[in-house]
């Protein structure tokens, strides 16, 4: 064993206590989605959330960390340190949790995009194989020492705007578009289905007013903590408290804050006008949407997104600018998706690939030392699209292998009765809240007798009806 | 004052941030406990939750650190340090604040077992007499240097399986068999009363199905912030942060982590299947419980509880075993309490005391020093189970003083009125959430003329009818 | 740059990892208010408190941490460190984020005191220039090195009783006063005005029952959340980890747990039976509000409040001392505003300003160094009274500049029909929460064919 300096202690005194609280993250994303999808479907969203970090714990230990950190000395990946070994008596138990935290992040990303509709089946595939060799791989190459990092000059991501959250953002779209959209997002739809509770054929509309989200509470808890988590993902990122780190961790999570909150204002202030200006959004009824909480929780996300591969090397004004042309980035991704009719349940894909994205191309000028607005050639602005290219490819390619694949065998996405009840009453027997939610309106066809006949009463009683 | 050198300095740093992580794990417990209840019960659980952090900061100053830590040495309990006696000057204020967040913790769980049944007197009493002499009394034989300590090999309790987890589940046991069940929680039940509202002899039913969790995203935020809190307090059970420990505390995070994630997949995926295999359970209606969110929190929570006694000196593997192990007395522990019908409203004694003994058992097989499964004889198997002995059969008579006294003076259980009308109703006038809450349904049986009348419209207009 | 010793970066660790903890506190705050309020205005409540971190990062970068720490040397204010100037290559990094993580603390106290009833733009507003001007010069006068730090002996406000919370508490007072009470807070009124979406002239009645808190579950996670983050407040403010740091930081938070529990104690048994002894309140109805889990939330909070000042240099058993008689102090502060009919959504006032004022007078009594208790002459009294007077004045003037300014051009309150239908409908045009919310009882007054009709099935 190597003698333990103070040094040493110090530097994973720091790595240890920002690892705990960057997986507390994962409250954050949990509260972040759960308020924003409908009451009847929070279960599945809390079950995602919470067996992503279980499912992650034990694959990351398996796999994980051994392709991503095990000797990868410039190549593809690693290929030591596997299921824990060797650490023994090394400090590298300090380091497997900052980076599992940092991988369950990523992961997780991923849950909120395919809320409302994945079965749980895929999406505990998906976090098997993402954990283990989506994820994994990414992070060997620019933080393993892989060939990212073994360019001149390295590739720019301090803390993981393309690991993190390209990655995640790009898997999110993959999802999305493989799932396709939630019966009723955009205009009213109507379906026929056979009802496993009145066995019979029954016809039922979900129209958009349905989609609020269940607590705006929920919504901003989460962004409190999601907030708390990136200054110690950020800060913590230096793994190291001493010397000129010391510095670092301060300067990073004072540019965190400062790219967070521009990019907040930005979206919170500007969203509304210009969808009004550009999409010529017409509202009925007297009240617009003028202060919108969600506007400024995404644009607290994404501004903190795109300062996160930048924020230990630029100055203050510069993670300012960065977090606001991250706020804009989400706002013009935002109306190409409802273009494009996309359904994102928590807009995951503007926060975390175009946040990532802005994220990653801007230290290109901006970073202090090989930026060109300080006088460098424009080589870093190369290597960063690069970067970029790669891990949007790895990780389209992964997640397209493992959402194909569950496509494939139909397990993907829930079946339409259960869009209808509400995934928990399908696939929990009960609703996760003890308040009364209102029955869907399900109308049985294929009977000549009782046609247009409502039928709430057949839902089971514990479920639907108040106690 | 003895010089303070840096790497005191340091190890302090690491206790104090751990003690003020592991205190908000009361957080945890308060959500986890509110979600599992039924919503006319909150503020009860909520009062219970947090004046027990007061009541338990005052009376662990006065007199439970000085029974723990005061000058032990191999005996009973401590006798010095009582009210802060010569603190001043050292770093015992340090210490102070890690083992009360501890002491808190081991308070609270009994919290979870005992409500909406219990009186506030009688949780208040519990809390003074646990938190003064029940609980430290037990650390001060374990982490005061107590008898159990001074055992050759000492009695392996790394950060409180027994101590805290057994202590906490027996006194939940005992709780739970002296109050008896909740009105109605396993098959209706009728019970005629004196109604305070209509001052008539009225009677009113209670149904099983009323029995549903007030929200399940409280529970999974609350078993968040219990892993966050978890993480400190096993990696902070180090008391150091220089040398080795540096290595350790890291180590027993990485293994806590795996522990509770196994524990939470076990029962996840196989607490209903053993159940219908075994119990031979029968659903009616389409919909079965499959994939069951509340399976996944105390899977994680009873695989964290097992892991925490070994968890500095075990191989990552054996934490996965040590946690599925957890997982598999959780399956059975609860079996058999839904056999003897026990009414455990947020599975404390299954959690906790079943988790606790795998907890206390398993490191005599498994530890990398003293362990037989490194060769080493079986002399800590014995002292294993005779600590276990010791701290359950403690705890159980203290417990049984406390609350077999209350039952004696007729405080112990809220009046049946209140387990209909709801506790907060009776106990603050109002309802603790601002939502339409069910009013009971009471039948006046004492009159002749209105006989079957339904007496909702008495109840105070603010508190039940939606506003 | 000078060389960075490991003290210097332990020192610089425990800052870091405090500041990141206080600022969480934000969170706490937020789910504190967005508990006690009704729930057709949460998403306001959101808003203010998140807004406030956004404004004030921004705001306390370019202005306020210049002000409060730029050289100031015995003056009024600073005047340098604008901006982040010259951070670059020091370890102001790290408390920059320690002072902001306080200064947006201070603010947001205001939120829950105006809630349900104040402009966002108007909170903006306040949100810039408290962060800006009146918070930093306050801080600049005793922690930046200012004149009430020059007295002789300091003026003793370690974490800020004074500085954070009065600061707070007053700010407060001002904003309570200027907008005026919730509609029919204290008995039913009956308004009339013109409703946006009939189009018509209605009339519609609010009456005190519907002022329930919308879910005590927040408000007690609030707590718990502020608690943790109050630990690393009052700890954290050492500033320091080593030498003789290392037990000052474990003895505030000691005092610190004791104190708040202590608050905690005297209000939840305490408030009731003062309030009817003293007040002769009646009860209609079986339930009497025996245990309150306001009382227990309000009680441990002014506990902390009062126990922040004194809390690096006090005894333990001062610490529940100074605690009780912040329990006290919100007890009767509390009865003097019902008197008054003052209108304070989260008991801001009897919590941060009676709290502040018990926590910036007792340590002069108290300190184990200057207190008059330990045998040092009453000197420390006077100065302790100076600056809460200099504390209080300046924060008043500069709300009442503030706020008075809102209210000259009409923008403080939210017109009526908002108060009715709740501040989420008119600024969001959506509630915050996907439950079934109660569409107020509105009647049309200007037609006489459909006098007395509901209208509720016009709401969206």
């Amino acid at each position: 064993m190597a003698e333990i300096t103070i040094d040493i202690s110090v530097n994973h005194l720091w790595v240890l206590t920002s690892a705990c609280l960057v997986f507390f993250m994962q409250a954050g994303f949990c509260l972040l989605e759960t308020g924003s999808v409908r009451p009847k479907n929070i279960n599945n969203s809390l079950i995602k959330n919470l067996i992503d970090c279980a499912i992650g714990a034990i694959v990351y230990y398996l796999i994980g960390y051994g392709l991503a950190f095990g000797d990868v000395n410039g190549e593809f990946a690693g290929h030591e340190l596997f299921a824990a070994e060797n650490f023994e008596n090394t400090t590298i138990f300090n380091l497997w949790m900052f980076q599992f935290a940092f991988a369950s992040t990523s992961a997780t990303i991923v849950s909120g995009a395919v809320a409302e509709r994945i079965t749980l089946i895929a999406y505990s595939i998906y976090s098997v194989l993402f954990n283990a060799f989506v994820y994994p791989i990414i992070s060997s190459w620019v933080w393993g020492g892989g060939w990212l990092y073994k360019m001149d000059p390295p590739f720019i991501d301090f803390a993981g705007s393309g690991v993190v959250h390209i990655t995640g953002g790009v898997s999110s779209l993959v999802g999305i578009v493989l799932l396709g959209r939630r019966l009723g997002r955009f205009e009213p739809e109507t379906v026929e289905f056979d009802d496993p509770l009145s066995r019979k054929r029954v016809r039922a509309t979900i129209s958009p007013e349905e989609f609020r989200p269940s607590s705006q509470i929920y919504a901003v808890t989460g962004v409190f903590i999601l907030w708390l988590g990136w200054l110690f993902f950020n800060g913590g990122s230096t793994l190291a408290f001493t010397g000129s780190s010391t510095i670092t961790a301060g300067k990073a999570m004072m540019n965190t804050t400062l790219g967070g909150a521009s990019g907040g204002l930005i979206v919170f202030f500007l969203k509304h006008p210009l969808y009004d200006l550009i999409m010529k959004r017409k509202h009925i009824g007297p009240f617009k949407p003028k202060f919108d909480i969600s506007a400024l929780n995404n644009g607290c996300l994404v501004g903190l997104v795109s300062v996160t591969a930048g924020c230990a090397n630029i100055e203050q004004w510069a993670a300012i600018i960065i977090g606001a042309i991250g706020g804009f980035a989400y706002i013009f991704g935002n109306m190409l998706g409802d273009k494009l009719r996309l359904d994102d349940p928590c807009d995951t894909i503007y926060i975390h690939l175009c946040g990532g994205i802005v994220g990653i191309i801007l230290p290109s000028f901006l970073d202090q030392t090989t930026g060109v607005c300080y006088g460098s050639d424009g080589k870093q602005i190369g290597i960063q699209l690069l970067g970029m290219v790669a891990i949007i490819a790895w990780s389209a390619i992964g997640t397209l292998i493992i959402f194909g694949g569950c496509k494939l065998f139909g397990i993907l996405r829930m079946p339409v009765y259960a869009e209808v009840y509400g995934l928990d009453l399908v696939d929990n027997g009960v609703y996760g809240m003890n308040v009364d939610l209102a029955a869907p309106k399900v109308e049985i066809i294929d009977e000549e007798i009782s046609e247009n006949e409502q039928m709430e009463d057949q839902t089971p009683e514990p479920s639907i009806k108040r106690q």
